[in-house]
């Protein structure tokens, strides 16, 4: 048995840890360090229609326990990821998420449709969450309504399994899961970055030059549980969980939260190994619980037929 | 490019807010190349939570030893100043590319330029460049006297030229004064600093000497993946077309790179 | 000439920094480390008409760079705090804020009205944002509507000015100070605690009894610097930023976010002299940064008077 | 109640995961009484963020010297078992009221009852004990024989039975086991433990002897003014009125506080 195993819309996961889009680039460069095929799944950069280069830098800045950024989508483009990033990906046997933005429900579509033939894409991430972009990106995360139509066209012409991403920039983060939901979504992956700024003394000048950035690592992480229970409660579909996670007991809050798999995004850039690290480490730390599958604390944290032996 | 703990086997001030540390690693040898550098991690929580990039400023391949210069600046490079003998530190290494030594030629003479904290890298290439028997001339530039420092070993590998904002030491004034008033000739320059003094050498020699800048910029990863550092390149200056200092530098030939 | 003082509606500060409340509690313990005389203003523990205990213990868990607590608004009462713990405080030369709460509008009224009529009490603040209570509380902060109404209510018949305590846990923070801005708010106190939550591997359960507690400390501090640097540009009152401040230079960059003054909650437990050291080394830096008087940093973000000598 | 850098002048690990820990400050002497905690900043940055309570387990007067025992538990005491001879840890001390001595008089027997942790603040109660004529009596249990320490010491200064609760070392139970097969005499309690020995302590003598409890209870200030560690008293169960740990503690006697 593979206590580690989940299956989730569109993705049998050897194990439930996967790089965070973004933090990964298209495997490349962590391909150095180890076989991507150890991998659960594998959460690539957002994809736009066109290329983009992105904001001006600096591009990042690092806060207490966390760090803020504004690459602003930087990518090559629809047609460069699916005829060379995606392709190259193929040597490795792990399923891809393909994370998709855009600046109108129109560029959604055509990216999700197009991404989703790939042989090796077995999901989508809809992006509908980033703060990093003028246009689009956050905009259409804050508000239940835009939030389901963007989901809703997308899921018209994907031919594979769509994951929302959400946003935590917001009041009442149940009602636009809700949304998405009723609107077809497979599951949902939370949380993106929150938004935040930091202003360097010398230059009295916001550090990043775009201003505002969004919020990720160990800082978030106590935000994103909270969301991740409050949401688990409320809809029937899976939660990939992300935000802060840097090892293995981090796996196990989020899943104990309400998380059926997780994502480590900011972590990979302070250890490029981390994710076969945590994978390596699951097995130990599921003997100490006396947990046999993983699977068994999904939502343990509020479902109740586990009672702590004490 | 590898994940490895270094053992510090030595650490000590050179020069105000100067610190001069040697990690040791058996995986340490002589393909650490002069002007790659290395992903720090400094402390042992998450706090500071990134990486810091460090030059590589010399390798000895008989004790796997390598030497780092760095200026205490904020949080990051203070917490790493209490780092004592034995402790370790864990880094990503080698990173990036590295200045182009093939393109000296025996006999050609190299004109090594540093500004302040860009200074360290280029005493492995004036290593280097002399092992291979190119002439070196060097021209550091400071902001104080107090912050000089490597006088002495520059100067043993060749002509060694400081200046200083305050003309507290050396020359006062900047680096290209000097070149200028000392009249230095060059076939090509090796240059890092920072960004006023890398436009300044482009633009007066860009075309006429090979040139090669090692830039700096604020990384997340260090090695590629995460797109914090990247440049736009001067063939297509407002497009999408980039550079990514950390993997495709730090090193770039002049008129590459929009600095 | 005192390059520290501020001057904002009620209150003249011989410097801008002052514990947070609920962080400082009405200040006895911290007198028996420093003279309160030194801080700018004291904000004392929420107010309620009755006394309260709060909630269960466990009420605080550590995070990465910040904390979760779920006190639960826990206060004497109004009697006893307006009869014994304001006057034990008039033997110090400082000005207090009184934090008022309430689970509804009346109950804000009713301690507005005689807290503000303490002889050393100068402004209050409204805590319209406690994530740790069932009623009101975080309620009445997260919609413009009823955050206007009860600082229209307040406003009526307190003695002194009063300030407006935002939550973060908002999509829209701007709307919300508008608003209360709009209802006669004489300024603005931000930001209360994120809304977060962590799990405990052994019980399985949250760590905190009450389940959710507010995220505060240096984690959130790039929040809070966004959201201020976002308002402070919207409105015309001065704003008192709070959240993860640490040092002197985190007050600097507040400042230059947009703040006027600057609350220290989590680092008092941290280090219990913090805010007359943060005091003491203030004009150091102004020294370092070549301004004369603290006031000039106001807003200095987004002004464009002041460019930058490189 | 100061805040003070102590040096490290030892630390080591005496028994699974416990290590004994001594710092000197010119400020620790007799005035730091037992049962009284600290409040100690482990880590030099922001994660760890908040102070860790551990007891006062004995005090050296003529050295300045303050002697504390911990277990390895998470993050905090991890970090902290890192630290090495001659660094300095701020504390806040000393906290809290501890044990009123004063209750017991000379010739009286005092049974000390401690449990893991919760063992090593009874060492100085004991000490200082013995020194005003009391007799002393220790029953100090542990998980396991690996994690049982101070067996020594504490024996030097009065009888002391050991209970461990897979029966490694010494009897086979609780402590309140050996208390009864042992048909211990005494007139009075101090304990110090996890919450279920002290309720089966106060279930048993309360009323019969004086039973002194010291509480445990997660902290965010440890001087009072958080309100992070209420506990609710036995007079007004559900309501308003309430200690804190911190500073009305953690020592209490027995029906006082809602265990
Ligand atoms: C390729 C490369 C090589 C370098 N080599 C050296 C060297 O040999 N010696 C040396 O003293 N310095 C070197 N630097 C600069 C060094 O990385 C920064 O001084 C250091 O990161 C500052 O960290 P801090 O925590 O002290 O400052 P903080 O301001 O607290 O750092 C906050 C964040 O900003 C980043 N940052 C701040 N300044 C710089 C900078 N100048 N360049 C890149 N990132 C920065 C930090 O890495 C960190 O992520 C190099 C930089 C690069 C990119
Ligand atoms: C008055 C008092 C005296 C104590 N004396 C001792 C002693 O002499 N020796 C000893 O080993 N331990 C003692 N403890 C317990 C000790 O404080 C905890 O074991 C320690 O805080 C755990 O920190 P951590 O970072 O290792 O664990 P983590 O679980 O990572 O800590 C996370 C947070 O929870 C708090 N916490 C966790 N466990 C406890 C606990 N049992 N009590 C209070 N807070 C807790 C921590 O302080 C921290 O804020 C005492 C506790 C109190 C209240
Ligand atoms: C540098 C960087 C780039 C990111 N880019 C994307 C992106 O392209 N698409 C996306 O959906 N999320 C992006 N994110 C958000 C992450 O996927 C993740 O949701 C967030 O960082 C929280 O996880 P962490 O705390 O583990 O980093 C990015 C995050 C970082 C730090
Ligand atoms: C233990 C604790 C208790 C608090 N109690 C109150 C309160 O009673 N009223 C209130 O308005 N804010 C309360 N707060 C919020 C703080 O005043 C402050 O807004 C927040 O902690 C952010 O600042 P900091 O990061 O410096 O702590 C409390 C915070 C903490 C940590
Ligand atoms: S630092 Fe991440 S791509 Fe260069
Ligand atoms: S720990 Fe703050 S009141 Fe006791």
């Amino acid at each position: 048995m593979n206590r580690l195993a989940v299956e989730l819309p569109g993705l049998k996961l050897k194990n439930p840890i996967m790089p965070a889009s973004g933090c990964f680039g298209f495997g490349k460069e962590y391909a150095n360090f180890y076989d991507l095929s150890v991998l659960g799944a594998i959460m690539v950069k957002a994809t736009t229609i066109e290329s983009r280069f992105g904001n001006p830098t600096p591009r990042v800045a690092e806060t207490a326990a966390g760090m803020l950024n504004a690459i602003g989508l930087q990518n090559p483009g629809l047609e460069k990821v699916y005829s060379e990033e995606l392709p190259w990906l193929e040597q490795y046997d792990v399923p891809i998420i393909a994370n998709i933005a855009g600046s109108k429900v129109e560029d959604y579509v055509v990216v999700a449709e197009k991404i989703s033939t790939a042989p090796n894409v077995h999901a989508l991430e809809l992006n509908i969450s980033c703060p990093n972009v003028k246009e689009g990106g956050i905009a259409f995360g804050t508000v239940p309504e835009t939030a389901a139509h963007v989901t809703k066209e997308v899921k018209k012409v994907s031919s594979v399994p769509v994951y929302v991403k959400l946003s935590p920039n917001v009041t009442d983060i149940v009602s636009i899961a809700k949304a998405v939901e009723a609107a077809g979504a497979d599951g949902l992956t939370m949380i993106n970055t929150l938004l935040g700024m930091r202003i360097d003394l010398k230059s009295r000048q916001p550090i990043l030059s775009n201003g505002m950035g969004g919020l990720s690592g160990p800082a978030v992480k106590p935000v994103s549980i909270r969301m991740i229970y409050q949401v688990s409660q409320e809809v029937n579909i899976p939660i990939i969980g992300m935000g802060g996670v840097t090892k293995a007991e981090d796996v196990i809050e989020y899943f104990l939260a309400g998380a059926s798999a997780v994502a480590v995004g900011t972590a990979n850039f302070v250890d490029p190994t981390i994710c076969p690290d945590i994978i390596e480490e699951l097995p130990g730390l599921l003997d100490k619980m006396k947990v046999g599958h993983i699977t068994e604390l999904i939502g343990g944290s509020w479902k109740t037929e586990w009672v702590a032996q004490s | 490019m590898r994940k490895l703990d270094g053992v510090v086997t030595k650490h000590e001030q050179i020069a105000e807010k100067i610190f001069e540390l040697t990690i040791q690693n058996e995986n340490i040898d002589a393909s650490f190349k002069p002007g790659q550098f290395l992903h720090l991690k400094v402390g042992a929580g998450m706090d500071p939570l990134l990486r810091r990039p460090i030059s590589i400023c010399d390798i000895d391949e008989k004790t796997n030893e390598l030497k780092m210069i760095y200026r205490v600046e904020g949080r990051g490079t203070e917490v790493l100043s209490k780092t004592v003998y034995g402790e370790k530190l864990n880094v990503l290494a080698p990173l990036g590319n590295g200045f182009p030594l093939d393109e000296a030629e025996q006999g050609q003479t190299a004109l090594l330029v540093g500004g302040g904290i860009g200074v360290p890298p280029l005493y492995y290439v004036s290593k280097e460049l002399k092992k291979r028997g190119v002439n070196v001339v060097h021209v550091n530039g400071f902001q104080t006297g107090n912050s000089v420092f490597y006088e002495r070993e520059f100067s043993e590998l060749g002509p060694t030229f400081i200046a200083t904002v305050d003309g507290t030491t050396g020359t006062k004034g900047f680096v290209t004064d000097v070149i200028e008033q000392e009249n230095l000739d060059f076939d090509m320059v090796f240059t890092c600093g920072p960004i006023p003094m890398l436009k300044a050498i482009e633009q007066r020699y860009h075309g006429k000497k090979k040139v090669f800048l090692s830039l700096e910029q604020r990384m997340g990863c260090g090695i590629g993946a995460c797109f914090a550092c990247v440049c736009h390149v001067q063939e297509d200056p407002a497009g999408a077309s980039y550079v990514k200092v950390c993997s495709d530098g730090p090193v770039f030939p002049s008129g590459e790179v929009v600095l």
